[in-house]
């Protein structure tokens, strides 16, 4: 089930003025797009100036593509630079730096046609040596990206000619195209080391002013590649971590555009005529994340018991107010294509969780649950009521609240109970390979399965949909029935913008049209 | 007869607490003032006396409120006026000298600045004439250097200096009545005379009315034409001074001239002193101290004194003569620079730590301020009995009869243990203070001018106790003072400190009878004595002494 | 002269107090556990990718060696390098320095004036029904969290009525004007939070001089209430007074993290916030050093108002 | 010069009994405060986590004053954060008292190089703003209860130290304590008899002023995210939690507010009032 706005998206402009009606916040979140006969398909105007609310700015924010850590940095980072293939709304790979790619048969190897219409903004051609120098840095000994994981699977890259590249991998991989479309795999110039303040991309902005924390302003790239936009002259992001304050900001005109709304305002917004919601169902999801190999959740009783215990509708409607999809014990979101349909949704079922718990000699036994708003905002919340909804289980969690900024350094990977989360990923092997391969540096359950890595592999090297459907359909049932996690919900990704502002479409994988609203945007004045 | 230039009639003002409890602290007051003339109110604190001056300018500090009566000043009636006609009188027609001018003189601000604020923001005088004006009021008070002495700040002014600046200050607007309110009381004895006397000369020639508020009924006798004696708010006696000083009809004011701070007729030799076999309960041998790290100032300079058993030795000299610090280097408040400290003949060691229970317990001492020597917190029951504790270990029985024992010694109900200081008056705190000193049944109590903030006549119960404990328990005292007429009622033997040196000691009757130091012999003059044309004729001998010293 | 040489001893114990301060710093920052590789990482940091970063921030070397390193250049100005991003943290915490004193300086400008008339027309008549009231607001808005008030300031004028910015955006190219409109919210949040504070002590700093005898003889001259009150007992209470606002101003300096939250305004205390939480230690160390500085000179410039304002000091007999 | 005649009576303390209204009404608030901490679980109508009602329900019959942004009941979870805000501003105050001021009389009394040193340091750390020390600190050692009253308790001592050696500064030179001096007391006595009697009045007033300054700390804390953590709930975060709210029409983040500013202003005003008593007292 994709909720794209359809066609696929490309430099093209095909922004239609469109406004999303929500369904209300005590409904089911469901997405009801319509073209808005009110308004008139107004073409693109070019001019004006916009501010953005991110949800953060911190010092630590960069121009250096392979280290941004968070979305607010890849707002800007698309806005300066190119990935060399872009996602679309369906989450299938579309060209975008590179035309057209080819696998070789077992895809262990695949070359990519660049465009040659391109230049950075410093004026130099954008070839084949970018891209080796850019993946290069990623990959390298010295990166500190955590590209790093799923870039060294490049065993090799060769300069075809100016404008191809052939790269070998280390195993077979039928999803290097869409690997591609990471946000932090953005293309740099050949030769570029310096990410202070200044960089040259070949996005549709160029950098203005970039200090950290302080002030990031990016002015049109009028020698852009694509056709259409961009069409704003200027825009100014704004870090405003406050939730409450982000919006008010909107509301009092002093922004245009919003990311990451909390879902209460979402009502707020929707009655206001002159503001626009962007709702996108996604595969962001917050899971518990339960250790195989320690007590007592390498128990199945336990874990059983636990997952049970989850009151998923509760989790979606009272924190994230509807704006969410219940999880099924697997990472794999009801947007994906590979979604696996047949197993049957997980429900809240006391009777079961008590008789799990009781099984494993826990029943009103304390149980350290580890938590923090650091995976996500509304972690806290979620597994509050979660502790409510297995109290009434004979669960008993004892839940210990850890300062946002040592939560990965001190709990995760080391507690047998916790809060977790990730973003969607376009493709069912990029979570799975990550969090769930034996021995991954990111494995937080210490999932450890022969079969289920194999079933990986496999998967990768196949090109036939059908196949892989089947395979990771497997690896989904498998996670459900014995792994350790158990997905409370898939999160909505909500933004919202004056109406004045036009051309943003909602996108799965990343606020504001997976960060790339800069491209199409434009100001109705 | 001229209309008075201040008449008060029935005047009653109360005290009023915020709970709204009225107490009267003037009742039926009536008097009136001639001009020319100076009318003194006389009496002990809680008298009323301020209060009834201050009615004057129609001011009641706050707290107080005028109840009835009328003032008429100069014609006009106060009472009834507002703040702002009130203002007008202020400062202009009625004046004002406050017992401190240290105090009473803006710290922040120039003297001439505060001298001529008056003619100059209210009376529209040009600055340079409001100073001029000022300058030939310095020089009439006999300040030094009259052009420069405006241009410095109050601090840089000496007592008696600031107490003729601040009379300059409330006759510039050339005011009809003057009220001085214990002008002299904050002075030493030997700067007093001199700003009387100034003041004496600026009323005789300026002709202003003079309401003059004192305790001190031989001083007045030098200034006033008429006394009014207050007690308890209402007036005892009223009358001409050569009538009040010298045929006074109250039983109150015969009191107040019995215990006034003047020389007895006649020093009573009181024996040879004995020099017993035992060594002296003190000796000091070469004693000087200071404060400061090097250099050091010495307040205390090559003291030698020794002090038999059961003898009252007194102390005397002004402020800053080093009276004060010998006594704490007696009690180890205060280190020794050189020379010995021999109790008992045993050599006493430095500061309070090095010296053992029994040695502490031995000397004891009386603080001059009976509010802050006992702790307010602590009942009269405590006071006493934690001496008894720590040095004999009393408990129970034993430590409530020695406690009661020694309130009987200094005559106070033992009703009053369960009270606290605040509960008492000053002559019964400066009691429990004595009782204090005693409880530690000690060789040696050091007083520390445990009389001069009390009222004459209960400064003079106080000295009678004193002449009694030492009769019947054989306790030697240090009496340190500023007052030579107490020392010639009391002492045994006489120490006259100046400038921190002991100037000549020995037998009071000796001392104050023929004394060779001229400093002694100047300390006697200044002490007024009860006649009115004694300030006239103090005689100019003293005066070249004074500017020497001042 | 003496009183230089007094205001020469404050200084000296002033500069001995912030090395003891830059060495607590060190000390604090030290011991602060966690460290910037994985805070920066978050959930991505794996032991290589610590210890790259270990290396790239030489955070390998012994301490002693650090802070003689660290201090010998923050006395050159050299505060050091983020270890987040690399820039100058000097340079960054100077920028947010400039915004906290703009912030600071336009809430004393109103503040302080401000305070000092409420507090002498309350103690020009204690316990009026004036004084009364001066002392009733002052209690209310000294009890009442200073975010409730911004977010209801915010409600109020930013979202409902749409007057004025919700969030304090700085730009270079600010006029005046644009200036006024960003800090009318903060600013009047802030002035609530100190004022009853200096005007109460004003208040009482004031009455305490209007009790002594010098004050006393000023009414007794028959001055005018206002005379009295601003000629005789203004300087002699300057000194206490001076010290409150000294403290106060410290506070907005540096202690106003919730109203910049709230406002989202780039001062020197959300940067502060920032790098604790990314364990930026420089940046860390600089804000500290800054705070300490403001402090001790604000400290160090009441000491001086109190020496100037007594004559005692200023010209010793 | 006395105004009144005669010694002045303490006869005063009978007032101190016969509170005015403002003051009693204040005592009741207090009361009522601390004895709905005390009996929480029995007054709450519901648990503190118990989800019972839609998210930001508007008041009713049963939620009288709604529903928080999870659905728990606002009224019962103010309840249970009177309990964490009470308790841990009384530990941070009680802390903060207890070091500073018997570091603060001990220096006063002590005097010398002790005195000089531990001024020092007090002043440098006094330097550091007190927000500043608390994020690095719970920075460092994460956000718990014992770690918040401890920190915030160590910052109010240093304040403390400061008026408790003042105070004690003035009591020292008197000569009661002189007296005691050349009894030949120890330390102990001299703080605990002599000075602690009489700095016990202010001390008493500048408590509740800390009192209010470490709720309100607290408050501030949890606004940012750093104080009490849930599942505890302190009323600071409890606004923090449910500021959302405001933007739908919600009051529910005001009632904890207001609940902390009703505790503050009666504490102020009643410190005031006491101050006021004290002064009167002891002219």
């Amino acid at each position: 089930m994709s909720l794209s706005n359809g066609g696929p998206p490309s430099p093209v402009d095909f922004s239609v003025s469109r406004r999303t009606i929500l369904k209300g916040f005590a409904g089911a979140g469901l997405l009801l797009p319509f073209a808005n006969a009110g308004f008139a398909q107004a073409a693109p105007k070019k001019g004006g100036k916009l501010v953005v609310a991110l949800n953060a700015w911190t010092s630590s924010d960069t121009l250096d593509p392979g280290n941004f850590y968070d979305s607010n940095n890849a707002m800007v980072g698309f806005a300066v630079y190119d990935l060399l293939v872009n996602r679309g709304p369906d989450l299938k790979a579309i060209p975008w730096l590179a035309e057209s790619w080819e696998p070789n048969a077992d895809a262990s190897e695949w070359v990519f046609k660049l465009r040659s219409d391109v230049t950075f903004h410093s004026g130099k051609r954008f070839g084949a040596d970018d891209v080796i120098y850019s993946y290069t840095r990623l990959k390298s000994d010295k990166s500190t990206s955590p590209t790093k994981a799923f870039m060294s699977q490049i065993k090799e890259m060769k300069k075809v000619d100016d404008h191809t590249v052939r790269f070998v991998l280390d195993a077979p991989n039928a999803d290097l195209p869409i690997t591609f479309s990471d946000t932090r795999v953005h293309i740099v110039e050949d030769g570029a080391t310096e990410f202070l303040g200044k960089a040259s991309g070949t996005g549709p902005f160029k950098v203005k002013t970039f200090e950290p924390a302080q002030s990031y302003v990016l002015t049109r790239n009028d020698h852009y590649w694509g056709s259409g936009g961009p069409y704003v002259d200027e825009i100014e992001y704004v870090g405003i971590p406050d939730r409450t304050a982000r919006v008010n900001a909107l509301l009092s005109g002093d922004v245009d555009i919003v990311m990451d709304l909390d879902p209460t305002a979402v009502p707020v917004l929707q009655a206001n005529p002159d503001m626009v919601v962007l709702n996108a169902k996604s595969g962001t999801h917050v899971n518990v994340a339960m250790m195989l190999d320690m007590d007592p959740t390498s128990k199945n009783d336990v874990r059983m018991a636990m997952k049970y215990a989850i009151d998923r509708e509760a989790i979606v409607q009272n924190v994230y107010k509807g704006f969410g999809v219940v999880g099924n014990d697997h990472p794999i979101a009801p947007i994906d294509p590979f979604y696996n349909k047949e197993i049957p949704q997980r429900a809240y079922d006391p009777d079961k969780a008590r008789f799990h718990i009781k099984k494993a000699g826990l029943e009103n036994t304390k149980l350290p649950f580890y938590t923090s708003d650091a995976p996500r905002n509304g972690c806290v919340a979620a597994t509050q009521v979660y502790q409510q909804s297995a109290a009434k289980c004979g669960i008993n969690l004892d839940l210990q609240q850890i300062p946002a900024d040592s939560y990965w350094e001190k709990v995760w990977i080391k507690q047998p109970m916790l809060i977790s989360s990730w973003d969607g990923r376009p493709v069912p092997d990029l979570i799975l390979s990550i969090a769930y391969k034996t021995g991954g540096d990111y494995n937080e359950t210490h999932w450890k399965n022969d079969k289920f890595d194999k079933l990986l592999v496999e998967g990768r090297g196949t090109l036939d949909f059908a196949k892989r459907y089947e395979i990771y359909g497997e690896c989904q049932r498998m996670l459900q029935d014995d792994g350790g996690v158990a997905v409370m919900t898939f999160l909505d990704i909500l933004d919202a913008h004056a109406s004045h502002v036009k051309g943003i479409k909602a996108h799965p994988s990343g606020n504001l049209d997976f960060f790339q609203f800069a491209t199409n945007v434009w100001v109705d004045a | 007869m001229q209309a008075p230039v201040l008449s008060v009639r029935d005047l009653c003002v109360d005290a009023v607490s915020e709970s709204g409890v009225r107490t009267p602290i003037a009742k039926n007051i009536t008097f009136s003032i001639q001009p020319g003339k100076v009318l003194a109110l006389i009496g002990e604190s809680g008298s009323g006396k301020t209060t009834i001056s201050l009615s004057a300018m129609g001011y009641f500090k706050p707290g107080c409120e005028m109840k009835s009566g009328s003032i008429v000043l100069d014609g006009t009636e106060l009472c009834g006026l507002d703040h702002r006609q009130l203002q007008k009188i202020r400062g202009t027609r009625v004046t004002y000298v406050a017992q401190s001018a240290a105090a009473a003189f803006n710290g922040a601000l120039k003297i001439n600045r505060q001298v001529t604020e008056v003619p100059v923001t209210r009376m529209k005088v040009a600055k340079t004439d409001a100073v001029a004006r000022a300058e030939a009021l310095y020089s009439r008070l006999e300040l030094p250097d009259p052009r420069g002495i405006g241009r410095r700040y109050p601090h840089q002014v000496s007592g008696g200096q600031l107490q003729r600046l601040m009379a300059s200050m409330a006759m510039i607007s050339e005011p009809r009545l003057l009220i001085l309110d214990e002008p002299t009381t904050a002075l030493d004895v030997t700067t007093q005379i001199e700003v009387l006397r100034a003041f004496k000369r600026l009323i005789a020639e300026t002709g202003v009315s003079v309401i003059y508020v004192t305790h001190d009924l031989a001083l007045v006798a030098q200034i006033a034409d008429e006394i009014v004696v207050l007690r308890n708010g209402e007036m005892v006696e009223h009358g001409p001074v050569e009538e009040i000083i010298h045929r006074p009809n109250a039983e109150y004011t015969r009191k107040l001239i019995g215990a006034a701070h003047v020389m007895p007729e006649k020093v009573e030799p009181r024996g040879p002193i004995k020099v017993s076999a035992s060594p002296p309960v003190l000796e000091l041998q070469s004693v000087s101290a200071g404060y400061g790290k090097s250099p050091v100032t010495l307040a205390v300079r090559n003291v030698s004194l020794s002090v038999q058993p059961g003898e009252i030795v007194g102390i005397i000299g002004e402020s800053g003569s080093g009276k004060t610090s010998l006594g704490r280097i007696v009690s180890g408040l205060m280190a020794v620079q050189s020379g010995e400290i021999r109790l008992n003949g045993t050599a006493l060691r430095q500061g309070i730590v090095n010296r053992s229970l029994e040695q502490l317990r031995d000397i004891q001492f009386a603080f001059q301020m009976a509010d802050v020597a006992l702790n307010p917190r602590h009942t009269i029951r405590k006071i006493l009995a934690r001496p008894l504790q720590f040095y004999f270990g009393l408990k129970g029985k034993a430590l409530q009869s020695e406690v009661e024992h020694l309130m009987y010694l200094v005559e106070l109900p033992k009703e009053m243990l369960g009270r606290y200081p605040a509960e008492l008056s000053g002559g019964q705190k400066q009691r429990v203070n004595l009782a204090r000193a005693l409880a530690a049944k000690p060789k040696l109590i050091i007083c520390d001018e445990i009389t001069s903030a009390l009222d004459t006549i209960v400064a003079s119960t106080i000295l009678e106790l004193v002449e009694w404990l030492r009769r019947e328990l054989n306790v030697t005292f240090l009496f340190i003072t500023h007052d030579i007429s107490i020392v010639a009622k009391i002492a045994d033997q006489v120490a006259v400190m100046h400038r921190g040196e002991v100037v000549e000691s020995g037998a009071t009757a000796k001392i104050l009878g023929g004394p060779s130091h001229p400093y002694t012999r100047l300390l006697l003059d200044s002490v007024p004595e009860m006649r009115t044309d004694w300030l006239d004729n103090v005689g100019a001998k003293t005066n070249v002494v004074l500017l020497k010293s001042a | 002269m003496y009183m230089p040489l007094l205001i020469a001893q404050r200084a000296a114990i002033g500069v001995a107090t912030l090395m003891l301060v830059s060495l607590l710093v060190f000390v604090g920052t030290e011991i602060l556990p966690g460290d910037v590789a994985t805070a920066i990482l978050g959930q991505g940091a794996t032991p290589e990718l610590v210890s790259a970063l270990h290396v790239r921030l030489h955070l390998d070397d012994p301490a002693y060696l650090r802070y003689l390193h660290w201090l010998g250049n923050l006395l050159v100005g050299d505060a050091g390098q983020s270890l987040v991003n690399r820039l100058d943290v000097g340079a960054t915490a100077l920028a947010r320095a400039q915004n906290s004193l703009i912030l600071t300086c336009s809430t004393a400008a109103v503040a302080v004036p401000l305070s000092l008339l409420l507090g002498l027309i309350a103690a020009s008549r204690p316990n009026s029904k004036v004084d009364r009231a001066i002392s009733a607001f002052s209690v209310f808005m000294i009890s009442i969290p200073d975010f409730l008030l911004a977010i209801l300031l915010v409600t109020l004028f930013a979202v409902k009525l749409g007057w004025l910015p919700s969030i304090a955006r700085i730009r270079s190219s600010y006029d005046l004007f644009d200036w006024l409109r960003v800090l009318v919210l903060p600013v009047t949040t802030l002035t609530f939070a100190v004022l009853p504070h200096m005007a109460r002590m004003t208040r009482t700093a004031v009455l305490e001089v209007l009790e002594t005898p010098a004050l006393e003889m000023a009414t007794l001259k028959g001055l005018p209430r206002w005379r009295v009150l601003v000629v005789h007992a203004l300087p002699n209470a300057l000194g206490p007074i001076a010290n409150v606002i000294a403290l106060n101003l410290a506070y907005l300096i540096s202690g106003v993290v919730v109203i910049e939250t709230l406002f989202n305004f780039p001062g020197l205390g959300r940067y502060m916030v920032d790098a604790v939480t990314i364990r930026d230690v420089p940046a860390v160390q600089i804000c500290a050093m800054l705070f300490c500085a403001a402090y001790i000179v604000l400290n160090l410039a009441a000491d001086i108002v109190a020496i100037v304002a007594n004559p005692r000091v200023r010209y010793p007999r | 010069m006395s105004v009144l005649p005669g010694p002045v009576k303490l006869g005063s303390q009978r007032s101190v009994l016969r509170l005015p209204i403002l003051p009693s009404i204040c005592t009741v608030v207090l009361l009522i405060a601390v004895a709905a901490a005390l009996t929480a679980p029995l007054l709450a109508p519901f648990q503190e986590g118990e989800i019972v009602t839609q998210p930001f329900a508007a008041p009713s019959a049963v939620n009288w004053l709604g529903g928080d942004f999870l659905g728990r009941d606002v009224l019962s979870r103010i309840i249970y954060g009177l309990r964490v805000t009470i308790g841990v501003g009384t530990g941070i105050t009680a802390l903060g008292f207890t070091l500073g001021s018997s570091l603060g009389f001990l220096s006063a009394v002590i005097g010398g190089r002790f005195d000089q040193v531990v001024s020092r340091i007090v002043d440098a750390l006094i330097s550091f703003p007190s927000m500043m020390i608390a994020l690095v600190v719970i920075a460092g050692l994460g956000s718990s209860i014992p770690v918040l009253v401890l920190t915030v308790g160590l910052i109010d001592a240093t304040r403390v130290y400061r008026v408790g050696r003042a105070l004690a500064a003035d009591i020292v030179v008197r000569d009661f304590v002189e007296v005691a001096r050349l009894r030949g007391e120890k330390l102990g006595w001299i703080i605990f008899h002599e000075i602690l009697p009489n700095t016990a009045g202010p001390l008493l007033a500048e408590f509740g002023i800390r009192f209010t300054y470490a709720i309100l700390f607290i408050s501030a804390l949890s606004f940012l995210g750093l104080g009490v953590q849930p599942p505890h709930s302190d009323l600071g975060l409890m606004v923090k939690e449910n500021i959302q709210g405001l933007m739908l029409g919600d009051y529910t983040p005001i009632y904890p507010a207001l609940t902390i500013a009703l505790i503050t202003i009666s504490v102020n005003l009643l410190v005031d009032w006491y101050i006021a008593v004290v002064k009167r007292t002891r002219r």
